[in-house]
């Protein structure tokens, strides 16, 4: 199998970072953002086991599976946020929740 | 020791004061007089206990120091040191001091406790700027100092306080900081050459600077004693300041902080940046003028007594600033008349204001309507006395400090000079214009005003006796301030 | 790991285990107080267990932990934070409906995360550190769930907190994938200027990195978020939030930038600079006017935070005890304003006082919360007498030793419109009270706090020797 | 020794006033005059008796020391309070106590309706002080203390009835005008003390004479800086407009501050340092000029006003313009004597107008009053032996001598002396023709309103005392033309002062001089005679044309200087301060203020509450800090 460049392997990773940023910045849905924030830690799992692969050490992978039990932490907790949001605003439309600013 | 416990007493009795607050009668009041009048009997003492020194030009200046460690890690000491010079300008804030415990004696009803507490520490941190030749203790005093005027412009002041008070306190801060700046980076720049840091006044003394930096470095502290003093066109604060302050606060802010900006120009810029200050004299010789005259014109135009008064301030300060930067013994020796001189008359007029608004509810000339004299005569000749003091007559100590200011300024411009004695006659114009409006003509109708009081004539009487001693018998003070300025004048020809 | 590296984590361990014991608890029996006392019991054993630590420091505890006297010390410094926002926090809620008993479960969470923080030489650790940290956080801003404006403030801190996380972890995978080393050590040993020029990547990388904790430390640009955060979280979370949050993260960054070349870069020093002299000046300009005092300390963090980029940009041994320094100070001076407020609104039901107008005439009628709150206002601004000032002494001899002169101006400029903003506060208190209040309910826990943290600012101002040499033993060594 | 008394006279008019003001309270109206003529009688009795003493065995050097204490010594400064008396001191010291003797006496009675009768004795001794430390200083700060502090009582005096706004304005004009000079002439003591290096007058007068070249530009520029201080309190052009306001005083002090002594310090300045104005003889020049100048145009006012006491002032500035002509061709004995008479004329003058406008209830208008002359036949004898005195008739009266010695003096001057001499006889024409229509018109002719009383029994001492003076004072001096050759003046000041010019060639010439000014002061009051008294509507007939309207408007109007003043100096300066009534620097920082809130206004802005675009945020800063990063 070819080595694929670690560029174009960043370069994905970008490209999926961005895909992620922006569904976070297009979408009102707080489902949606939630999702957009996993693209985008997933994007960086993707460099660091780009990383790991260039490297040949297993540093990347370990540090992937830790963003992945972080995030899954992180969504825990934000869901549950969600649900209160819901609960309290009627509405999962994170504009909706905007009482502060100035 | 001594030099610790003059600062301590004043703050001692704020706390005491406040404490007292609680109770009922005037003790805040009478504490406040103990504590000043004990610290002014120690403050006399110095001047008694060290005839030798004082009548001896040459001798080392200094009277007395006390140097503790504070912060070591910067080298930075509680320097406190006393000359001549340190100890007239604590005289004067003492005196004062004592003079507005008592010209609040009425005008302050509310939170009595508190309000005293703030005046004494006022003061305690002025005698502390006084004191401190450590640049960072000095700097330390010079910015606590600020707090308590704060309230006291902030809490008793009158109409606009909120605005006047900040105003005040960003004007002399901001200025500050640039000071502090200053400070840090010739301490830093003494510590490459020396390799000690070291705030002292007396290591920093000799501080070698490219010209350049030199220029710089002493714009910074400039710029700090320029707004405190108040130069134009850093002077718009204190019209402000002293229209809205109570009585006391306008007296300790006329007769006291902006001494503070005297002091540190004369113990400070020209010590520290000999060549710089010089580079700069033709610059700030100008602006001084301007000042004496701007000042003079704008106080014509004002129809506040207060305000009124306030912008004579700006035109006496001139003086104070052409005469320091004259920087020979003449115009040195004529800054520290002039600084007692205005301090005493301008804060008695301050007074009189006072107790015409404490009268009259108003301090607007128009609404006053005039004509108090026949009402009011004392009070009337009073302000009639402290106008002529204002307008540099002679005989009184105004005109002692503004001769020798004058005389001293000649030497290093004659040209400027000629313009700033044309200060005279525009100090005419606003002087006899405010006695004019406030005290003749016919009083209105059915208006009926009290006459000065035994407590008021006693406080304005004794300053009234300052003013006339100061002026046919200047000499004690100026052998006083002698051997320091002469210490001064030495330090900068290094 | 030896018994020597168990003893150097002690502080830690006894964290760890306080955060377990508090949980059981909870599980087992609901009780207020015996929560509240178990979490400062944990704390303080903490503390207590700091000396036996300190023993054995400077010592690397695995790859992930460096326990040196630096790290000692903002653990002190975070530990106490926690302990005084414990004991407000049970001022706070005590009497509020609802339950509280999870807030100390959380609080114990994030203050660990914040001590993982400060020892870390590891991305790994400083991911779970700073994960720990943060959604712990998430929860304790949206604590009072049942009021609209804490869970607003939640969801917001949450998901800003998710991205910008996104992309501090992208930017370690960047400097992963160019220099192959996750402990600080190795990757500061390659970090060097002229990499930084030469790889891209890695330079993007490392802004990525910056850009991730600039957010947790509300650095404008990445400061939109703070404001909304502390109004709507409750006011002793807010306090936690902006200090322990803040603290450990600038500790981190300092370490990650003066540790490794990235700090010779001129790009580096450019880009803090800019971001420096940018949120002194906005976080001033945005405090000028604001009429709630929560936003107002809001925006006064950014400044504060902004200010201490000067010692970063600065560099060098000096800037290190200023950060310190700096930091202990602004501990104080936050905890205690922000303890004021939790006072002056406890207990909290119908929502926080944290309009100016209900301060008014304060000084009248509570003189005491009063004086504390305005000695905490004119510390902020760096007035002397207080720690302020010689914490702002110190930015100045940082600055002016590294001739920053641009970011002196600019601090200069934000510290003369500060006093504007804490002063008109102050003089909002001095002012006529409108009406008389009912006597205040004596909080005797959150005013021996706050008398602890006042004597600390004056002490600090009056005589900081000792924190200086102490601050001074404990930094030596920390760069390479 | 006597002179060791000298300190004392000074002293007691002081104390005096220090009573009066400390004490007031307690005192009864009978006290205050008491304390009050009494300090100055003292005074005077001591003044006397120096003056004696100093006549009868002068001190070995001709003049005398006296020094009190010290005032300030600052490096080589040292400013002591000294009283130097030597004769010119002395005639200055004698004319001040004795007039102000007189006039304190004057006033015990005149002022007695007066609510400020207290205050008005406070400052009249006020000023008799420092009138008299104005004339002993032995240096010039102390010189300028007097010199200021009689400008202070002047501006108290003047604005005495303070009730009344126009006296104020008066009073203020008076001080403000006089202070103009007094910052010139401040300066010039500036500069003389940079230069030599004190103030004592004898020593720097004679470091003067030995440093300074004969017309050496700095002696002339200090000289010019005196002149001025000298021309404001004399009321010379062009600061001569105070004067004629400054009748809004009592008359009493008309006739003792604004005519007898304050007015005439300038001379007396001059005269004191005649040394300094020899050294710059452009200086001097001008003196002569302005004294010829002002000596004119104040006659030509004089002659139109209707105001008694107007037409008076406008006469004390013609007559102190003669003794600068004096002073300016180095007459200075002549100057001084003249000063002398004109004071006791002068003096006499006011006081009978004083009596008059008191008996016709503040009548000030001459052509209100008309006929005294019977109802007061005292107070017009007194008007007419001043009047006489005033126009220089010939042989009974004082001025004729002093002024014939003046222009006797001018004639010989060097130069322009023809020219000068010609002004001084016109203005002898003048002279006579002013003061005579004032007589005429308010003293002879039919009685236009009834004088309510006449003088008390202290005015009339006064009176009479003044009136005798002002006809046998001229007796001291009788010039060689007339045969009698006394110099008994001239003789006494010689030792203080240089002789005037001297004639170049004896024989007729100063008798037919004399001759001509006599003939020129009885034209003069024959013209009046005509036009006033005999045939009243030709006076009307001349005025009546338009350009003799004209000019008559413009002479009454002072020349317009006032109008001319108000339009460049006093409107736009209070145009300007009132424009920046607000402090226009203050702008610059209520700019930065709201520059600082529109800041915050617009980055408010950026706090939308928003979650996605403080997202966003986030994502610009990274790419912001990315590019800073990454591009070089």
């Amino acid at each position: 199998m070819a080595e694929i460049p670690l560029t174009h392997g960043l370069l994905l990773a970008v490209i999926l970072f961005a895909l992620g940023l922006l569904t976070v910045l297009a979408r009102r849905n707080v489902v949606f953002i939630l999702m957009g924030i996993e693209i985008m830690l997933n994007a960086a799992g993707l460099a660091f086991v780009l990383g790991g692969a260039r490297w040949g050490a297993p540093d990347g992978q370990v540090l992937f599976i830790l963003i992945l039990a972080v995030a899954a932490a992180e969504v825990s907790v934000g869901l549950a946020l969600v649900l209160q949001l819901h609960h309290r605003f009627g509405s999962v439309d994170v504009d909706a929740a905007r009482q502060m600013r100035g | 020791m001594t030099l610790a416990w003059l600062i301590a007493i004043p703050l001692g009795g704020a706390v005491l004061a406040w404490l007292a607050g609680g109770f009922a009668g005037p003790w805040p009041r009478l504490i406040a007089l103990a504590a000043l009048a004990l610290d002014l009997a120690l403050a006399l003492s110095l001047c008694w206990n060290h005839p030798l020194s004082l009548a001896l030009p040459g001798n080392d200046s200094w009277l007395m120091r006390l140097d503790l460690p504070w912060i070591p890690r910067f080298g930075i000491s509680l320097l406190l040191a006393v000359d001549g010079l340190s100890l007239i300008l604590v005289l004067l804030t003492l005196v004062l001091g004592l003079v507005s415990v008592a010209a609040s004696w009425t005008e302050i009803r509310a939170r009595v406790g508190f309000f005293h507490f703030n005046l004494l520490a006022t003061l305690a941190g002025v005698i502390g700027v006084f004191l401190a030749l450590d640049l960072f203790l000095f700097f330390f005093f010079w910015e606590v100092m600020l707090i308590p005027m704060y309230f006291l412009i902030g809490i008793w002041g009158h109409e606009n306080r909120v605005y006047s008070t900040l105003k005040f306190f960003i004007f002399t801060q901001a200025s500050g900081l640039l000071m502090l700046l200053s400070i840090v980076a010739l301490a830093l720049v003494h510590q490459r050459q020396s390799g000690v840091l070291s705030f002292s006044y007396f290591d920093l003394l000799g501080t070698s600077l490219a010209p350049d930096s030199a220029l710089l470095l002493m714009l910074g502290f400039f710029l700090a004693f320029a707004v405190k003093l108040p130069m134009v066109p850093f002077h718009t604060w204190l019209p402000d300041a002293h229209t809205d302050a109570p009585s006391a606060g306008s007296v300790i802010l006329a007769g006291v902080l902006l001494k503070s900006g005297a002091y540190g120009l004369l113990r400070f810029i020209t010590p520290l940046f000999p060549e710089a200050a010089a580079q700069f004299t033709p610059v700030v010789m100008a602006l001084a003028v301007i000042g004496i005259l701007y000042g003079g014109l704008v106080a014509f135009a004002q129809s506040d007594f207060k305000r009124l008064v306030a912008y004579t301030s700006i035109s006496h300060m001139g003086f104070v600033l052409l005469g320091v930067f004259a920087w020979n013994e003449l115009a040195l020796q004529g800054v520290v008349v002039q600084i007692i001189a205005h301090g005493l008359s301008t804060g008695a007029l301050f007074i009189i204001a006072g107790a015409l608004q404490e009268r009259l509810h108003t301090r607007e000339l128009a609404r006053m309507g005039g004509g108090i004299w026949s009402l009011a005569p004392r009070l009337s000749a009073v302000g009639l006395f402290f106008a002529l003091a204002s307008l540099g007559l002679p005989g009184l100590a105004n005109f002692i400090g503004e001769f020798l200011v004058l005389a001293g300024a000649y030497q290093t411009s004659a040209g400027v000079t000629a313009v700033a004695a044309a200060g005279l006659v525009v100090a005419a114009i606003y002087a006899l214009w405010l006695v004019q409006q406030a005290f003749h003509g016919v009083a209105p109708q059915g208006l009926a005003l009290a006459d000065l009081d035994a407590r008021e004539m006693t406080v304005l009487g004794v300053m009234i006796g300052l003013v006339v001693w100061l002026g046919v018998n200047p000499q004690p003070v100026l052998n006083l301030a002698a051997p320091a300025l002469d210490g001064l004048q030495q330090l900068a020809n290094i | 790991m030896t018994a020597t590296d168990f003893l150097a984590l002690s502080p830690w361990l006894a964290l760890t285990a306080a955060v377990l014991v508090v949980l059981l608890v909870v599980a087992i029996h609901r009780d207020h107080r015996t929560t509240t006392a178990l979490a400062v019991i944990g704390l303080v054993a903490s503390l207590l267990l700091v000396p036996l630590a300190a023993g054995s420091a400077p010592r690397t505890v695995t790859a992930l932990f460096s326990i040196d006297g630096y790290a000692l010390f903002f653990l002190v410094l975070v530990v106490l934070a926690a302990l005084a926002v414990s004991v407000l926090a049970f001022g706070y809620c005590n009497g509020c409906e609802g339950r509280y008993e999870e807030l100390y479960l959380l609080l114990l969470a994030s203050t660990l995360g914040a001590a993982v923080l400060v020892a870390s030489r590891h991305f790994a650790s400083l991911l779970l550190g700073l994960e720990l940290l943060s959604v712990a956080l998430f929860a304790l801003v949206a604590y009072p769930v049942h009021q609209k404006r804490p869970l607003e403030a939640g969801v917001k801190y949450f998901i800003l907190a998710g991205v910008a996380t996104a992309f501090l972890i992208f930017g370690m995978a960047l400097v992963y994938a160019q220099l192959g080393a996750l402990d600080f050590p190795a990757v500061a040993a390659q970090l060097t200027a002229s990499a930084l020029a030469g790889q891209p990547y890695l330079a993007a990388g490392v802004a990525l990195i910056v850009a991730g904790l600039a957010f947790k430390l509300s650095l404008v640009p990445f400061h939109l978020w703070t404001p909304d955060v502390f109004e709507g979280a409750p006011a002793p979370i807010t306090a936690f939030l902006a200090t322990v949050s803040k603290g450990a993260v600038m500790v981190l960054l300092l370490r990650f930038l003066l540790g490794s070349g990235a700090h010779g870069s001129a790009n580096t020093l450019t880009a803090l600079a800019l971001v420096g002299i940018v949120s002194m000046l906005v976080g001033n300009l945005l405090a000028l006017m604001q009429r709630n005092l929560k936003r107002l300390l809001a925006y006064s963090s950014i400044a504060h935070m902004g200010y201490l980029l000067v010692p970063l940009t600065a560099g060098g041994e000096f800037a290190i005890e200023t950060v310190a320094y700096y930091l202990a100070a602004y501990f104080i001076m936050t905890l205690g304003a922000f303890g004021a407020i939790t006072i002056y609104s406890a207990p909290a039901n119908a929502g926080e006082l944290d309009d100016l107008e209900a301060y008014r005439g304060l000084f009248w009628q509570r003189p005491w919360l009063a004086g504390v709150f305005t000695a905490m206002l004119l510390a902020l601004a760096g007035m002397p007498l207080t720690a302020g000032f010689v914490a702002k002494f110190y930015l100045f001899t940082a600055g002016a030793d590294a001739r920053l002169w641009a970011l002196l101006g600019a601090l200069i400029i934000g510290s003369a419109l500060g006093l504007f903003y804490y002063l008109r506060v102050v003089v909002v208190m001095a002012g006529t009270p409108r009406q008389q209040e009912a006597p205040p309910k004596s909080i005797l826990a959150g005013n021996v706090t706050l008398a602890a943290l006042t004597i600390l600012l004056l002490a600090l101002g009056l005589y900081p020797a000792p924190l200086l040499d102490l601050i001074r033993h404990t930094s030596l060594g920390v760069l390479p | 020794m006597i002179y060791d008394a000298l300190w004392l006279v000074p002293l007691l008019p002081l104390i005096g006033f220090v009573c009066l003001t400390l004490l007031g309270g307690w005192l009864s109206r009978r006290a205050m005059a008491v304390l009050g003529v009494g300090s100055v009688a003292l005074a005077t009795a001591l003044a006397f008796t120096i003056g004696y003493t100093f006549l009868t065995r002068p001190p070995a050097t001709g003049h005398c020391t006296e020094v009190i204490g010290s005032w300030l010594a600052v490096g080589n400064l040292h400013v002591r309070f000294g009283l130097y008396l030597d004769a010119l001191a002395l005639v200055m010291m004698l004319v001040v106590t004795g007039v102000g003797l007189l006039i304190h006496l004057y006033s015990a009675t005149f002022m007695a309706a007066d609510s400020g009768y207290r205050r008005y004795f406070a400052y009249l001794n006020l000023f008799v002080a420092s009138m008299l430390m104005l004339v002993l200083a032995d240096n010039l700060l102390l010189l300028y203390l007097g010199w200021e502090m009689v400008g202070l009582c002047s501006y108290l005096l003047i604005g005495h009835d303070y009730a009344d706004p126009v006296n104020g304005r008066a009073a203020r004009k008076a001080f403000v005008v006089t202070r103009i000079g007094d910052a010139a002439l401040l300066v010039g003591l500036l500069l003389l003390l940079a230069h030599w290096g004190t103030l004592q007058i004898q020593p720097l007068l004679g470091l003067a004479a030995q440093g300074w070249a004969n017309g050496s530009a700095l002696a002339t520029v200090a000289a010019a800086l005196l002149l001025t201080g000298a021309v404001g309190k004399s009321a010379q052009l062009p600061l001569q407009v105070w004067l004629p306001d400054a009748m809004a005083g009592p008359t009493p002090v008309s006739a003792l501050i604004h005519a007898a002594t304050m007015v005439t310090a300038g001379v007396y300045l001059i005269a004191r340092l005649h040394t300094l104005f020899e050294l710059a003889p452009a200086v001097q020049h001008a003196v002569a000029a302005l004294g010829a100048l002002t000596l004119l145009l104040a006659s030509c006012s004089a002659l139109l006003q209707r105001d008694i006491k107007r037409i008076l002032a406008y006469s004390t500035i013609s007559q102190i313009g003669y003794m600068f002509l004096a002073l300016g061709v180095g007459a200075y004995a002549a100057a001084l004597f003249h000063l002398m008479t004109h004071a006791c004329f002068k003096a006499v003058l006011f006081l009978s107008a004083g009596v008059v406008i008191n008996a016709l209830d503040e009548e000030h208008d001459i052509y209100h009053m008309g006929g005294l002359g019977r109802q007061l036949p005292g107070t017009s004898l007194a008007f007419l032996t001043g009047a006489a005195s005033l126009a220089a008739l010939p042989l009974v009266s004082a001025g004729f001598y002093s002024k014939g010695l003046i222009l006797a003096q001018t004639w010989n001057a060097p130069g322009m002396g023809v020219w000068l001499w010609t002004g001084g006889i016109l203005g002898t024409l003048l002279t006579a023709i002013y003061i005579f229509r004032a007589f005429f018109v308010a003293f002879l002719g039919r009685p236009k309103s009834h004088a309510r009383c006449g003088a008390t029994a202290a005015e009339a001492v006064a009176l009479v005392v003044l009136a005798a003076l002002s006809v046998t004072a001229g007796f001291v001096e009788i010039p060689a033309g007339l045969g009698g050759g006394v110099q008994a003046f001239t003789g006494l000041v010689a030792s203080a002062l240089p002789p005037g010019p001297q004639p170049a060639h004896t024989g007729n010439l100063p008798a037919l001089l004399e001759l001509i000014a006599s003939l020129t002061a009885v034209a003069g009051v024959l013209t009046a005679y005509y036009f006033f008294r005999y045939r009243p509507p030709a006076a009307t007939a001349a005025g009546a044309h338009p350009i003799t309207a004209a000019v008559g408007r413009l002479w009454q109007s002072g020349w317009g200087f006032d109008w001319a003043y108000e339009r460049l100096f006093v409107r736009p300066l209070v145009m300007f301060t009132r424009a920046n009534r607000h402090d226009a620097v203050d702008a610059l920082f209520t700019g930065i203020a709201a520059g600082s809130r529109a800041l915050h206004r617009g980055l408010s802005r950026t706090q939308t509450g928003r979650v996605r675009w403080y997202a966003a945020g986030i994502a610009c800063g990274s790419f912001i800090l990315i590019a800073l990063m990454v591009l070089p």
